[in-house]
C-alpha cells in the first residue's frame, strides 16, 4: 500500500539472520513505502516461547524446525511455516591451523582441542550428525551455547578446530580456513530455516506479514543468502 | 511518678517522686543509676506510672523523657544546632520553629558559636552541653539526667548548677539526677534516693542524707566516716577532723578506736587529710605540723579514735 | 599485595578489551539510531530501576536488619533467590508469572511484557537482592544505639529511620544503589527473556551487544567499551560529589 | 507496604516457577551424572570464588576506605568495570586478556580456559565488584575512630586491620561474601565464554541450565529450582549461624 | 619531653617535661586539653621529642603512649580482657601472658569479675576503669591521661588516686593528666600546666599556681577570687571567706569593693557561699546566720569588699 500513515512491520528472526535480514528489511521498505520493518533478534527458542506468549511480532523466522514446531503448537501461526534456506555445518581452524589439521579425522588426535556446539542447540545436533558421519570419536574441549561461540573460540585461537556453519565461516572470511569434508552432499551437514507469519486480528499487516515471507522466499532473497553463506534452499 | 524496677543482676528498686520533685541518685559505680534511668525511659522493662497514666506498655517515643546520657550520644552525623532540635522536630514543631528553640538552648550553655559543628569537632565539655541542651528542649515531663555535669569545667559546672536549678525550681515534671559530686546532691535535690548494689539503700532529704548515711559510698561522697557497730544494727558516723591520730593504742575506755596502715595523705584546705586502711578504711584530717611531727608516711601503723562528742549514732536500717 | 592481584585481574582484561577496540569506527557507532536508542532505554530503565529498589528494598532492608519478626528467615532466602537464579531462568520465571498468559499476568488489565515497565520490572527482580543485601549489612554495622536515643527524643520509628538510621547508613545505601545500577546496567538475560529485544522500546546496550556478538564481534566490544566507559564515568563522577558532601 | 510490595515481586515469580516444575520428573535429573557434575562444579567454584574476593577484595576494600593514594578514583572506577559489562563481554574480555593467545595468556606456561581455574577466575572477575563496594560500604560506616584508638596501644595497621576493622566491618563481609558468592552461582556468561562448557570440567550449573533452556525448558525450569534450593537453603542455614554467633 | 603544637582555632601550645615528671594539665572546656594529647599521640601533626628522640615524624604505633581517651573508645566487640589484653599483644607480647597482665590490672582496678563483659554490658563507671587499665597496661613511655576519674564514684576515685599516685611515682616516662578536680591537680601534680583559649597560661609547681592563679578558670577551680587591677598589670587573689558582704556601700577608703546581684546561694561546709554577679563574678563565705539576717536571695543587689590581710597581689604575666 502506499499510505501516509508510517506502519511498523515486526520481524521476529534467529541471531544468525541478523544480516540477510536487515539486508531485506531494507528491499521491503523499499517497495513498501511508508512501512517500517523492525527486525527483533534473539535464540530461536525464545522467541518462539515469545510469540506464544503473545509478544508483538509478525513474522517469526527460525533456525531450526523445533522451534517453529513450539510456535505452531502455541497456536502462534498464521499459516503453516515454510523451509526458505538452509546452513551447512563446515569444520574452521584459525587461518595458521596451528594444529596442522588436514581432514575431520584428526580431530581424534589428543593434542587437538576442538569445540562443538552443545547437543542441545540446533547447530550441536547437526554438529553430531556429522561428527558421526565422519567418524570422530573424541570428546570436544567444550560444548558452547551457539554456534556463534564456537566461532569465536577459533576466531580468537583458544580452540584448534571448530565446528560452525558455513555462513558463520563465510562471514569472518579470512579469519578461518575450512576443512573440506567427505562427502559435500550428505544431508547429516544440513540444517533447515523456517519462516510463518503470526497470527494476529489486523488484516492489513497480516497482508504485508505474507509479502514479506514472500519477499525472504524469492528470487531477490536467494541471492542475498547464498552471498551470505547459505544454501540448498528447499523448494517445494 | 511511680517506678518498679526488676532487671535481674542490674537493679531491683520501686521509687516515688512527687510532680516537681527533683530526686538526686547516688550510688557506687555499677549500683543500677543508669539501669534505673533507661527502665524509666522504657529501654528496658519495668512498671513505671507517671501522673496517675500507666507508661509501663508505652512506647519510648511516646514517653515525653528528656534523657541525657552518661556517654552523651550526639547523633554523629547532625550538627549541635539538629541534635538539639531534634526532639522538637520530632514531637512535631516547624523546623524554623525548632531551630530557634534550639539556638536558644545552646545559647543559654555559652556555646551559641558552636551550632554549626558536627560533634566529633566539638571538645569534651561542649559536647556534653550540648546533650544536656538536648534533653531539655524537648520539654519532658520527665527529665533523666545521667551525671550532667561530667567533663564540665569548674564555671561551667556552677553555670550549669545555676540554670538547671533555675530551670528544675519552674520544672512542673519529675526531675532524677545522677551524680558522683555531693555539691549536686545538696543543692539541686529535694530528696536523695541512694542505690547500692541495685537496691535502695536510702532515701531522704539530702540534708538527712548527708548528716546520718547509710552506706560507705555516701559516707565517703559527704565526708563522713561510717562505722557499723552492735552487730550491724546500728551505724555511727563521725567527721575526719573528730578523728584522733596517734602512734599507740590510746588509754581510756573508749570502744571507738581503730588500727591500721596511712594508705595516703592528701592536703585538704588548710589540713592535712589522711586515709588509713582499718576496718573500715577511714579518714583523718590533721594539721600539718601533726603530720610532720607524727611523722606521717603512707605505710606508717597508726591508732585512731573518735571524739564521742561529733559522733553520732542511729539505726542501720530506715 | 592482595589487593595488587585484584587490581591485576581487574585491569588486564579491561586494558586488552580497550587496546582491542576498533577506535575508528567508534564515532559512526555513537551516531547510529539504534544505538542512541538502546542508550536511552538503558539509561531510562536502569536509572527507574535504582529508584525501584530504594523504594521497595530500604523498608525490606530495614526490615530484615531491625525487626524480629516471625519468618524473618524466610522473608530473607526469598530476598536472596534472584540473586542466585542464572538471569534467563529469572527471566522465564517471570514470564510464567508475569507474562500476558502467566498465572498473575493473565488477570492483569494491562500487558507487562515487551514494554519499557517490563524492562524495568524485570531489573528490579534481579537488582533487588544486591541492594537489599548492602543496605541490611549497613544497617546492622551501626547497630541500634542512635535509633535508641532518638525515641527517647520523641522520634517515632519513621522519624527515626528517616533523620538517624538512613543518613547513619548512607555509605551502605550509596554502595547498594551503586551495585543495583550496574547489575542493571549490565542484565540482558532477564530482559531479553521476559521483555524481549524491540529498538527502541525494549532493546538495552547489553541486549544489542548480544546480538551484535552474533553478527560483528568487533562492533559488540565497541559498544561494550561505550557502555563501561559512559557508566564508569558516571559512578565515579556521583561518589567523588558524595564522598566529598559527606 | 513498599516493603510487602518488594516480597510480593520476589515471591510471585519464584511461587509459579515452583508451581511450574514437573515434581514426578526432579528424582531423576537428580540422579543423573551430568547434573551431579554440574552440582559439584558449581559448588566448588563458587566457594573458591569466595575465597578468592576475600582474599584479594578485602585489602582492596580497605585500600579505597582508608588510604587516601593518589589515582584511587582511578582503582575505584576499575573495580567498578566488570559490574557494568554484560556477562558476556566480560568473558570476552577475559579471553582476550588470559585466553590461549590473549595478550598476557599467549605467555603464560599454562593454558586457563576449559580448566576449573578458568571457571573460577570468570567468577572471581565477575563478583569481585560486588564483594569490594559491600566491603568498602561497611568500612566506611564505622570510620576510622577505633583504628586510632587501636594505633594507639601500638597496633600497626596491619594488626588494627585485623583485630578492630575487620571484626567490626563483619556484617558487611559477610553481605559481601553472599553477595559474591550468589552471583558466582548464576553466573554462566562469563564462565561459558572464558572457560566453555564440557561435562564435569567446566560446565556449571547455570551453563547446564541454559543449554537445557534451549531444548527442553521443563528440565531447566526443574534445574533451576534445584540450584535454588540448595544455594539458598546454604545461605540462610550459614546466616542463621554467624547471626546466632555474633 | 618537650611538645610543640599549632592546631589554628584549638591549640597553639609548647611544653617541656621531665622524665618521671607527672604534668597535671588544666583549663575550661574547649580550652585545647585533649588535644594537646593527640598532638603527642600523634593523631594531630605537631613537633614532639621524647627522651632526645623526635616522635614528629613517628607513625602513631610506634609511639608508646598509653592514651585514656576522654571518652574512653573501648572495642565495642571486644571483652573487657580483651580490650586491656590489645595493647601488650598488639606490641608482641604472647596471648597468654597479654590476658595474665590484663587480668592483674582489671583485678586492681575492682572488676576482675567483670572481665568478659563487652563494654555495652559495663555501667560507665565500670568502663573509665577499663579504659584506664588499658592505657596503662602497654608500658607507655608516656602516659595521657585524659579526665580519666571521670564518672567514677568517690571510693573509686580515691581507691584510682592512690593506685595511680603508687604507678607514676615509680613511672620513668613522663605523664600528662587532664582533670577538672582540683583535688588531683593538687595531689598528683609536679607540676600544673594552665591552659587557656588554647595557649600556655601559666605553668608551675601545684602550690603556686593555686596559691597565684592567672586565669578564672584556675582560681575557681582552687576556690578563689580573681580580680584584675592597675590595668591588668597585676592580679589579686583572696579567698571567699575574706569577703564581707554588706547591703549598702562600704565606708572607708578600701578600693577593693564590688558591687552586684546575687546570682546563687549554696551550702558549703558550715558556711553558705554566695556566687554574686560583680564584674567579676565573685564568690563570698558567710555564715547561715549572717546570710539570713541580711535578706539574701538571688536576685538581691549587695556590695562586697575584701579584707585587705587576706589579699594576695602579683604580676598578671610570670
Ligand atoms: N546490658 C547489660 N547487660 C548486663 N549487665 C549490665 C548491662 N548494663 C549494665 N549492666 C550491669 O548492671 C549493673 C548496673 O549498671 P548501671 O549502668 O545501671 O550502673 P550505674 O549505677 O549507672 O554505674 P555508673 O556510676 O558506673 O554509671 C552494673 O554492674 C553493670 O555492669
Ligand atoms: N576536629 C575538630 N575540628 C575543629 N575544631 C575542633 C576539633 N576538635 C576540637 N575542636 C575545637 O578545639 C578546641 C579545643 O578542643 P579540645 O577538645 O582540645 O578541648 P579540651 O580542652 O579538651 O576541652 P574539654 O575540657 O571540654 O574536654 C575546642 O574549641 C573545640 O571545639
Ligand atoms: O536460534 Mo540460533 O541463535 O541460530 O541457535
Ligand atoms: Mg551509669
Ligand atoms: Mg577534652
Amino acid at each position: 500500500g502506499g499510505d501516509d500513515e508510517e506502519r511498523t512491520l515486526t520481524v521476529l528472526a534467529a541471531a544468525s539472520l541478523s544480516e540477510t535480514f536487515t539486508e531485506l528489511a531494507a528491499v521491503f521498505e523499499e517497495e513498501h513505502p511508508g512501512v517500517e520493518v523492525e527486525v527483533v533478534l534473539g535464540s530461536s527458542t525464545t522467541l518462539a516461547e515469545q510469540a506464544v506468549d503473545g509478544a508483538p511480532g509478525d513474522v517469526l523466522a527460525t533456525a531450526d524446525e523445533t522451534s517453529m514446531a513450539l510456535a505452531e503448537d502455541g497456536n502462534a501461526l498464521a499459516q503453516a511455516a515454510d523451509a526458505f534456506a538452509s546452513n551447512r555445518i563446515t569444520l574452521v581452524t584459525p587461518p595458521d591451523n596451528p594444529a596442522g589439521l588436514q581432514s575431520w579425522a584428526d580431530l581424534d588426535d589428543p593434542g587437538v582441542d576442538y569445540v562443538v556446539c552443545a547437543a542441545t542447540a540446533p547447530c550441536g545436533a547437526v554438529a553430531a550428525a556429522a561428527l558421526t558421519e565422519e567418524g570422530v570419536t573424541a570428546a570436544p574441549a567444550s560444548e558452547e551455547v551457539d554456534v556463534k561461540a564456537v566461532l569465536a573460540r577459533v576466531v580468537q585461537g583458544e580452540a584448534d578446530a571448530g565446528l560452525v556453519y558455513r555462513t558463520d565461516a563465510v562471514a569472518v572470511d579470512d579469519d578461518v580456513e575450512q576443512i573440506p569434508v567427505t562427502d559435500e552432499d550428505a544431508s547429516a551437514y544440513a540444517t533447515t530455516y523456517f519462516i510463518a507469519p503470526l497470527a494476529g486480528d489486523d488484516a492489513e499487516r497480516a497482508d504485508l506479514a505474507a509479502e514479506f515471507v514472500t519477499l525472504v522466499r524469492s528470487d531477490e532473497a536467494l541471492e542475498i543468502f547464498t552471498e551470505a553463506g547459505f544454501g540448498g534452499i528447499v523448494r517445494e | 511518678m511511680h517506678v518498679e524496677a526488676d532487671l535481674p543482676g542490674r537493679v531491683r528498686a520501686g521509687l516515688t517522686a512527687e510532680a516537681g520533685e527533683v530526686l538526686v541518685v547516688i550510688g557506687p559505680n555499677g549500683a543500677g543509676k543508669s539501669s534505673l534511668m533507661r527502665v524509666i525511659a522504657g529501654l528496658e522493662p519495668g512498671r513505671v506510672v507517671v501522673d496517675g497514666r500507666d507508661w509501663s506498655d508505652l512506647a519510648v517515643p511516646e514517653r515525653r523523657v528528656g534523657y541525657v546520657f552518661q556517654d552523651q550520644s550526639l547523633f554523629p552525623h547532625l550538627s549541635a544546632l539538629d541534635n538539639v532540635a531534634f526532639g522538637p522536630r520530632a514531637r512535631g514543631r516547624a523546623r524554623r520553629d525548632a531551630d530557634r528553640t534550639a539556638r536558644e538552648w545552646l545559647e543559654r550553655f555559652g556555646i551559641g558559636d558552636l551550632a554549626e559543628r558536627r560533634p566529633r569537632e566539638l571538645s569534651g565539655g561542649q559536647a556534653q552541653r550540648v546533650a544536656i541542651a538536648r534533653a531539655l528542649a524537648t520539654e519532658p515531663d520527665v527529665l533523666l539526667l545521667d551525671e550532667p555535669f561530667a567533663g564540665l569545667d569548674v564555671s561551667a559546672q556552677m553555670a550549669l548548677r545555676i540554670e538547671l536549678g533555675r530551670h528544675l525550681r519552674d520544672f512542673p515534671g519529675v526531675a532524677l539526677l545522677v551524680t558522683h559530686d555531693a555539691i549536686d546532691a545538696l543543692t539541686l535535690a529535694d530528696r536523695v534516693l541512694v542505690l547500692d548494689e541495685g537496691r535502695v539503700a536510702q532515701v531522704g532529704p539530702p540534708a538527712e542524707v548527708a548528716a546520718e548515711p547509710r552506706t560507705p559510698h555516701v559516707a565517703r561522697l559527704v565526708g563522713l566516716n561510717l562505722v557499723a557497730v552492735a552487730e550491724g544494727e546500728q551505724l555511727i558516723a563521725f567527721p575526719p577532723d573528730a578523728v584522733v591520730v596517734s602512734l599507740h593504742e590510746p588509754e581510756g575506755s573508749t570502744r571507738l578506736r581503730w588500727h591500721g596502715q596511712v594508705a595516703s595523705l592528701a592536703p585538704h584546705g588548710d589540713a592535712v587529710r589522711l586515709l588509713v586502711h582499718a576496718s573500715p578504711d577511714l579518714l583523718a584530717d590533721l594539721t600539718p605540723a601533726a603530720a610532720t611531727e607524727l611523722g606521717l608516711v603512707p605505710g606508717r601503723e597508726v591508732w585512731l579514735s573518735a571524739k564521742a562528742t561529733a559522733v553520732s549514732r542511729y539505726a542501720a536500717r530506715g | 599485595m592482595p589487593a595488587a592481584i585484584g587490581v591485576a585481574l581487574l585491569v588486564v582484561p579491561l586494558a586488552t578489551l580497550v587496546l582491542d577496540t576498533p577506535w575508528r569506527t567508534l564515532p559512526d557507532h555513537l551516531g547510529s539510531e539504534v544505538v542512541r536508542e538502546a542508550l536511552g532505554i538503558t539509561a531510562l530503565s536502569s536509572l527507574l530501576t535504582v529508584v525501584g529498589c530504594v523504594v521497595l528494598g530500604t523498608p525490606l532492608a530495614w526490615l530484615l536488619a531491625r525487626v524480629d519478626f516471625r519468618g524473618r528467615g524466610v522473608v530473607r532466602a526469598l530476598v536472596l533467590v534472584p540473586l542466585v537464579l542464572p538471569p534467563v531462568v529469572a527471566g522465564v520465571a517471570l514470564v510464567t508469572a508475569l507474562g500476558r498468559s502467566g498465572l498473575v499476568g493473565q488477570h492483569l488489565p494491562f500487558s507487562i511484557p515487551y514494554t519499557l515497565s517490563g524492562v524495568v520490572l524485570a531489573h528490579t527482580f534481579v537488582s533487588l537482592p544486591f541492594y537489599v543485601l548492602a543496605v541490611e549489612g549497613a544497617l546492622r554495622t551501626h547497630g541500634t544505639a542512635y535509633d535508641v536515643v532518638a525515641a527517647t527524643l520523641g522520634a517515632d520509628r519513621w522519624t527515626a529511620f528517616r533523620r538517624v538510621t538512613l543518613p547513619l547508613a548512607l555509605p551502605g545505601i550509596l554502595a547498594g544503589s551503586a551495585l543495583a545500577w550496574a547489575r542493571s546496567l549490565g542484565e540482558f538475560g532477564a530482559t531479553i527473556t521476559f521483555a524481549g529485544n524491540y529498538p527502541g522500546t525494549t532493546q538495552t546496550m547489553p541486549s544489542l551487544i548480544y546480538v551484535a556478538l552474533n553478527s560483528d564481534p568487533a562492533v559488540a566490544r565497541t559498544l561494550s567499551l561505550l557502555l563501561l566507559v559512559l557508566s564508569v564515568a558516571v559512578l565515579v563522577l556521583l561518589r567523588e560529589r558524595w564522598a566529598v558532601a559527606r
